[in-house]
């Protein structure tokens, strides 16, 4: 009469306490994840909820080392998170393959549900092909035609430069070239961004993330590239502009899932986030809270934490809450909900602190994903 | 086309000039001391930590940084040197190569543990922002800075180890410590002195360092593998060798950056195992 | 000491890594394993040859990157992928022993330091690789094309009955005359060189057993984690199978071994600290360097010499 | 068979060396030397080859690997001091293979030795001794004859102030004339009042400038020879040396 | 003189960065005979040694032995060729034993020392052999202690046994009895004069009652060049051997 495994469901969130990425998620997965289980009131079917959380350092190794840790030895339900798309790529087949699930906020590679989708994956904040199709398309319409990336040398930045580089061919724009380099690591960006004004490229592509973006919009304006070219930051988070300023980044356009001014709902939730965390959430981290949400939910409503039932609830229902508004978990494990383009203020504009963007438009979720019969992934085939 | 080729000499030139400045340090502590500080990279790192913290937790600017942050690390190695490195002296010089590693993960895990590894940005200081157009790059002020200074420090080191009694102490300690000892020098505090100096020239590269690149825990890692590849090239033989090499090496990647990118990073440790086919000794280096 | 107790230990041993995966995790006691052998390897160097290598690193992961990609994408059985990989392994040490072998001491050191960082940047650089996200998802396959190894504990004993044949070729290595000659030379190279030795060509044929060794190592790693990533070409490795061999006692035949299980328990318990891992290495690193030179099996055996000879030192 | 030596007032000495035993290593050099030295005497060390006297005069300072027994020099007990502060007791050391540092020049190997008394002969003096030395002042130390050397690594230690000279085998592969000059040299600071302990193959070289002679045998001084009975003794003492 | 010259120098000379230690050295090594090699200190004696064996490279001159040129030869290979040489300072294997020290000169005569595969116990053919080494030089009964626990002049002794271990023809003996006793002094030199039958000894020695023993022939060396050579007594009365190195009676 078991219904949960071993009397109570357990929680890990994975992701990078310390890194590049430990800003736009990290420690501030970890308390969304937090208030999502005291909101949840900390017991599912009457039994506890637990959750523990480590630090993957970025290493693909180590991620999946802790996740097989957790599953074989610490009754690990669900992982959460997986910000950086390696350490992803890694736990994904581990997860899959021992029926656990992973909820991933964090990262943004396409294939992950594409080529490389598993049953027990729900993609859930946003992906690169958002990005791309966000950011991309709408930089090209005003007037930047003429692209040069400078790439995350890693699956995610990479995916990022390939989706980027299909929206702006076929909008129209050409790519002259890209500059990639190793990451993490990469801290001096001068000799890459002296090839993209080499190229003669009106954009300059930032297909990377975190404090990568941040160094590298820092050292276009060093190297008096900002002026002449400019820089499409394909990843921006709401950190990484709190760490610029707005002088630096004003008029840049980015794509996010999530802003916490869009509407009552979010200030709400925002503003307890912030008393717990001192920062604004990011949309990893407004995504992390609502997939541990929903996953909860879905444990409820399927009264047990088998998997494939669970994963079957969670499908079945819509998530409706701050975060998004009745959007569907695919088959391929993509959700699919609205997302924002978004235009950085400036200094003059900004009338509160982390009152940074100027939302130019809503993009509905059949415009912001790609459609489940576009993915590669086999699961979606059927 | 040209145009590119300059800036990547340039930008290479920086590097150099960092490779000579850490390379000079070790080769003086290498010189007196026998010993391969592996930790020079941390105490880079370590200086760069201190320029920052000065700043964000005291208000310390640059200008006071370049010379407070350097006599903290100083410090630091002359302790270590009193306590740990003095023990290992007349065994094989691999300990010291050992215990300086050892300090290196203690240092990084400790400055991981506080700072995580992001790491931070520490602002050009104002009088030396903007910069100015050379025709064929925008060359940032600080950035030209920081080729000047470090190669003005180089020269300076170098004047005063070849030709000032300070330096004839050392150039003679080098050749044999024991009798330098037998003529009244304080051979013990000498060398606690010429390691603290050599750490505080890895800090003062640091603080350099801290504005062109970020402030992170492993910055020091990174630069010292290719150091250490600058040494083996270079032989460890005189002083002016090890600026030379250093300076040649921060070139050659710059040319690599140029023509094929992906070799840039590799063209150091290719070119190290060509010269040792060719002269196992380095190029300045003494067969011993 | 009393041979009879000696054979007896020896047995008690090699039952007690029989059970283990009975006992403790079976992926734990693989990783042990691994990085035993790999330690064990190196130790033929540093410990029976006098040779501080820095870059072991190279070896065990340009042979885990090897068998990984022949298990993936050639799909050839486990057995045959660990042996390309080590052969190539041994390659490696063939050109890096050829060349690093020209200079000795502290050189030396820096020398395949700087070797190993090539081999890391090209694991980084090359196409097939995959970079930052390392060779994930390499299946186990099935061992003699028979057994599936899916199974963690046939896994584990697949990986034992490697590790004990890498384990008895650097024991037979060890104390073979080409052994015999290695501790010669470690101990008076000047002197093996009057009686007729060609030191160098010794040098390198126990760096090559000893890459080859490492690679089997890196193999089986990577059949183990179905992983083969940047960790284990990165310069931390190369330093951590130095404190392995340091803390168990170099020059010893179960030094490494046992530097290699307190290391990895070590970092298993503490993996969820994060960067204290890396402190607390650096600090057993610094004491072993400074007072405790022998290692723990080092020690031991000079206890129960002392013991045995009556207070000679 | 230690020889008993007549002990000089203590108001007056300059070292006392007693129950010395020094070791290289794992080899036990020197087994138990005892020896004093007045102010203002020579004294030299003869023996064979090996038989210990230059590690006498290391020991005295404190370079070799280990040291037990006594030294007391100026009347300050050394055994447990660090090298440098011994010399800056006022004791001067010119060490066999001379040790002339290659990469300084001629001058700087001169100027090199802090001060560590006052009183040190000055520059000019010094090269007004040794003339050849001014003219390659400039040359670097390996580029200096074997002659040139031994002058340069004496005259180094008058410029500080040491009163106490310890000279291992300074006229080793020098040529006559220059070996002469340096017999000079030694008599002038002999009358100027320094107090020299000499070790020599040499013997013509000593005889006449010595007080005494102490007779140095594995590691002991095993007897001694003043300046007044030299002649009748030669014959033991030829038998001694081996000659 | 009797015999063919075995070992020949011609114009030997050694220079480290611009210091001359060896100049112009020209010797005739007669086959069978024990040759001395004295002279002052830094005469440059070691540092022709190091040059016969090519532990240094000449800088100029060439080494022929057996009539053969081995001035490029590997120091390996010049062992090999039966040119075998011991060290100034003891030169034996500290962590082995007496016995293995002795077997990894035998070892090479197997030919299998490349052989890592091979057991230990294929070594064991040798120690009777070896026994007989060490017994030669009075170190029986000493076979299983571990070398570093030998006392100064044992290790000596043990390193001759090792060096005939090699049947070398030719052997250079540096200071043999160097920081021994007298007793000590008086078993090596009746052990040198016991190996010397049938092979060529080459020996430095300050010990002049040791040269005066054995030496068939002795060279002077001073100041990196020849001063004199001729059988003891000639030198020892040449005057100017006397002035640079015995020191003359007035
Ligand atoms: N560094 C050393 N290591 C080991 N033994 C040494 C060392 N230096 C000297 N000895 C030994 O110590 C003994 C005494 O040497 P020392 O140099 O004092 O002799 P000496 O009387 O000065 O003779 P000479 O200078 O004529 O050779 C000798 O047996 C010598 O071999
Ligand atoms: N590697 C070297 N570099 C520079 N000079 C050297 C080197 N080896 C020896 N010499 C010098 O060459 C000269 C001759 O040295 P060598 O060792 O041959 O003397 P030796 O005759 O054997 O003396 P001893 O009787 O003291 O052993 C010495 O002055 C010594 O300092
Ligand atoms: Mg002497
Ligand atoms: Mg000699």
């Amino acid at each position: 009469a078991e219904k949960l495994s071993d009397g109570k469901v357990k929680l890990g969130v994975l992701t990078d306490m310390t890194g590049y990425y430990a800003d736009l998620a990290g420690p501030g997965s970890v308390v969304a994840a937090r208030i999502a289980v005291e909101d949840f009131g900390g017991k599912v079917l009457g039994k506890p909820v637990e959750l523990v959380s480590a630090d993957h350092q970025l290493k693909a190794d180590v991620a999946s080392n802790i996740a097989r840790k957790w599953i074989d030895e610490g009754q690990v339900d669900a992982i959460v998170d997986l910000v950086s798309s390696s350490t992803a790529g890694a736990v994904m087949p581990v997860a899959a393959e021992k029926k656990r699930i992973t909820l991933l906020s964090g990262p943004g590679t396409t294939a992950f549900t594409g080529e490389k989708c598993t049953r027990y994956n729900v993609h859930y904040t946003y992906n690169n092909w958002a990005l791309a199709n966000g950011t991309g398309r709408e930089v090209v319409k005003q007037g930047g035609d003429s692209w040069f990336f400078l790439t995350a040398d890693y699956i995610f930045g990479k995916s990022l430069e390939e989706d980027t580089t299909k929206v702006v061919k076929a909008a129209g724009g050409k790519v002259l070239g890209a500059a990639r380099y190793p990451s993490p690591g990469t801290t001096d960006f001068s000799s890459y961004l002296l090839q993209a004004q080499g190229s003669g490229a009106k954009i300059v592509g930032l297909a990377n993330a975190g404090a990568d973006t941040v160094n590298s919009i820092r050292q276009a304006e060093e190297f008096g590239i900002t002026p002449k070219q400019s820089l499409a930051g394909l990843l921006v988070f709401i950190t990484d502009v709190h760490s610029l300023g707005l002088e630096a980044a004003k008029g840049m356009y980015l794509t996010t899932a999530f802003y916490w001014d869009l509407n009552d709902e979010t200030r709400k939730w925002s503003r307890r986030f912030f008393q717990k965390h001192g920062k604004m959430p990011t949309m990893v981290q407004a995504g992390v809270y609502s997939s541990v949400m929903h996953y909860l939910k879905a444990v409820q409503a399927a009264g047990t934490d088998d998997a494939d039932a669970v994963m079957a609830k969670m499908r079945e229902t819509p998530v409706s809450d701050f975060f998004a508004k009745n959007a569907r978990i695919g088959p391929d494990g993509l959700l699919r909900h609205d997302m924002y383009l978004a235009r950085v203020k400036a200094p003059k504009d900004s009338k509160q602190p982390w009152d940074y963007y100027q939302i130019v438009k809503t993009i509905p979720a059949a415009e912001a994903f790609p459609s489940v019969e576009a993915q590669a992934c086999p699961l979606a085939k059927r | 086309m040209t145009q590119a080729l300059f800036g990547q000499l340039f930008l290479g030139l920086i590097n150099g000039a960092f490779y000579a400045l850490l390379s000079l340090g070790l080769a003086v502590i290498f010189g007196l001391l026998d010993v391969v500080n592996f930790a020079h990279g941390a105490q880079y790192m370590m200086g760069a930590f201190a320029a920052w913290m000065g700043l964000t937790y005291l208000g310390v600017p640059y200008g006071w940084a370049l010379l407070l942050a350097p006599l903290a690390v100083g410090l630091v190695g002359m302790a270590v040197e009193r306590t740990l490195l003095r023990r290992l002296q007349g065994l094989d010089p691999l300990y010291g190569l050992l215990l300086t590693f050892g300090l290196t993960l203690i240092a990084e895990g400790l400055f991981h543990h506080a700072y995580g590894n992001s790491g931070f940005a520490y602002p050009v200081p104002g009088w030396l922002r903007g910069g100015v157009n050379l025709g064929f790059m925008f060359l940032p002020l600080y950035r030209a800075w920081a080729v000047g200074l470090s190669l003005a420090v180089c020269l300076a080191c170098w004047f005063v180890i070849e030709r000032t009694k300070l330096g004839a102490y050392l150039r003679a300690g080098t050749e044999n410590p024991k009798l330098l000892q037998a003529f009244g020098v304080n051979v013990p505090l000498m060398f606690t002195l010429t390691y603290g100096f050599g750490a505080a020239l890895a800090a003062f590269a640091g603080v350099v360092a801290a504005p062109v690149y970020q402030v992170t825990p492993l910055m020091g890692s990174s630069v010292i593998m290719v150091v250490f590849a600058v040494v083996v090239i270079g032989g460890m033989g005189s002083i002016g060798g090890a600026i030379v090499t250093g300076l040649g090496v921060g070139l050659l990647e710059g040319l690599t950056r140029f023509w094929y990118p992906p070799a840039s990073s590799v063209v150091v440790f290719v070119v190290m195992a060509l010269v040792l086919l060719v002269r196992p000794a380095g190029l300045f280096g003494r067969e011993r | 000491m009393p041979g009879r107790l000696v054979t007896w230990g020896w047995l008690a041993l090699l039952a007690a890594g029989l059970a283990a995966p009975f006992v403790v995790y079976p992926v734990f006691a693989m990783n042990v394993l691994c990085l035993a052998l790999f330690a064990s390897a190196f130790n033929l160097l540093l410990g029976y040859t006098g040779l501080l290598s820095f870059g072991h690193a190279a070896f065990l992961g340009a042979s885990a990157y090897a068998t990984g990609w022949a298990l993936r994408s050639w799909g050839l059985p486990p057995e045959v992928a660990v042996l390309l990989g080590t052969a190539l392994a041994a390659a490696l040490g063939l050109v890096f022993g050829a060349l690093a072998i020209r200079r000795s001491g502290i050189y030396f050191a820096m020398i395949t330091l700087g070797f190993a960082q090539l081999v890391y940047f090209l694991v980084v650089q090359l196409p097939w690789t995959g970079g930052e996200d390392g060779l994930q998802g390499i299946p186990r396959g099935r061992a003699l094309g028979l057994i599936p190894l899916d199974d963690p504990r046939t896994a584990y004993w697949f990986v034992y009955a490697a590790f004990l044949a890498g384990f008895w070729l650097l024991h037979r290595a060890i104390h073979s005359p080409f052994g015999h000659v290695l501790r010669a030379i470690r101990e008076n190279e000047p002197r093996a060189v009057s009686l007729g030795y060609d030191v160098a060509r010794y040098k390198l044929l126990a760096f090559v057993l000893s890459a080859g060794v490492s690679g089997l190592a890196g193999g089986l790693k990577a059949v183990v984690l179905q992983f083969a990533s940047l960790s284990d070409v990165h310069w931390h490795r190369s330093g951590e199978v130095v404190l392995m061999t340091l803390l168990g006692g170099m020059g010893t035949v179960l030094g490494p071994s046992v530097g290699a299980l307190l290391v990895v328990a070590l970092e298993n318990y503490l993996a969820d600290t994060g960067s204290w891992v890396t402190v607390i290495t650096g600090a057993v690193f610094v004491a072993c360097v400074v007072a405790f030179r022998r290692g723990i099996v080092g020690e031991v055996r000079a206890l129960v010499r002392r013991s045995f000879t009556g207070g000679k030192p | 068979m230690t020889a008993p030596f007549p002990a000089p007032a203590p108001a007056g000495e300059m070292l006392r060396v007693s129950g010395l035993h020094a070791f290289y290593g794992e080899s036990h050099v020197l087994h138990g030397v005892d020896l004093a030295v007045a102010a203002g005497e020579v004294v030299t060390l003869l023996g064979r080859n090996g038989s210990g006297r230059t590690t006498t005069l290391k020991a005295i300072l404190g370079l070799t690997g280990r040291r037990t027994g006594s030294v007391v020099v100026n009347g300050r007990e050394t055994v447990r001091m660090p090298t440098h502060r011994i010399v800056h007791l006022g004791v001067g050391y010119c060490p066999e293979e001379r040790g002339i540092f290659s990469r300084l020049t001629a001058e700087e190997n001169l100027t090199l030795l802090p001060e560590v008394r006052s009183g040190g002969m000055p520059l000019e003096r010094i090269y007004e001794m040794f003339p050849n030395l001014w003219e390659r002042r400039r040359s670097p130390g390996s580029r200096l004859s074997g002659g040139e050397q031994q002058m340069l690594a004496l005259a180094r230690i008058l410029r500080t102030g040491a009163r106490l000279l310890l000279l291992d085998e300074i006229t080793e592969g020098l040529a006559p004339v220059i070996v002469q000059a340096l017999g000079r040299a030694v008599r002038a600071l002999k009358d100027h009042g320094f107090t020299l302990v000499l070790v020599e193959q040499n013997f013509r070289f000593v005889a006449p400038l010595a007080d005494r002679h102490l007779l140095v045998e594995r590691g002991r001084v095993v007897g001694e020879v003043a300046r007044a009975e030299l002649e009748s003794r030669m014959e033991s003492l030829q038998r001694f040396l081996g000659v | 003189m009797d015999g063919e010259t075995i070992l020949e120098t011609r114009e030997l000379v050694k220079a480290f960065q611009g210091f001359v230690a060896v100049n112009g050295v020209s010797l005739r090594v007669a086959r069978g005979s024990i040759h001395a090699l004295i002279g002052p200190n830094g005469a440059g004696k070691t540092t022709v040694f190091n040059l016969l064996t090519r532990f240094l490279p000449a800088t100029r001159g060439s080494i022929l032995f057996r009539g053969e040129d081995i001035t490029r030869a590997r120091p390996a290979e010049i062992a090999r060729r039966g040119l075998v040489r011991s060290f100034q300072v003891s030169a034996v294997f500290p962590d082995l034993t007496a016995l293995e020290n002795v077997r990894v000169a035998l070892q090479r005569g197997l030919g299998t020392s490349f052989h890592f595969w091979r057991p230990e116990r294929s070594l064991s053919v040798l120690d009777a052999r070896a026994r007989e080494l060490l017994a030669a030089v009075g170190l029986e009964g000493q076979e299983q202690v571990t070398t570093v626990e030998l006392p100064y002049g044992r290790k000596r002794a043990l390193e001759i046994a090792t060096t005939l271990a090699l049947e070398p023809e030719v052997m250079l003996l540096d200071e043999p009895t160097q920081g021994m006793g007298h007793e000590d002094v008086g078993r090596v030199v009746g052990l040198i004069r016991q190996v010397a039958a049938g092979r060529t000894v080459v020996l430095v020695e300050h010990n002049l009652s040791v040269v005066r023993d054995l030496a068939d022939r002795v060279t002077v060396l001073a100041r990196g060049s020849v001063l004199a050579e001729g059988t003891y007594d000639e030198v020892s009365r040449d005057p100017a051997v006397l002035e640079a190195y015995i020191g003359a009676s007035p």
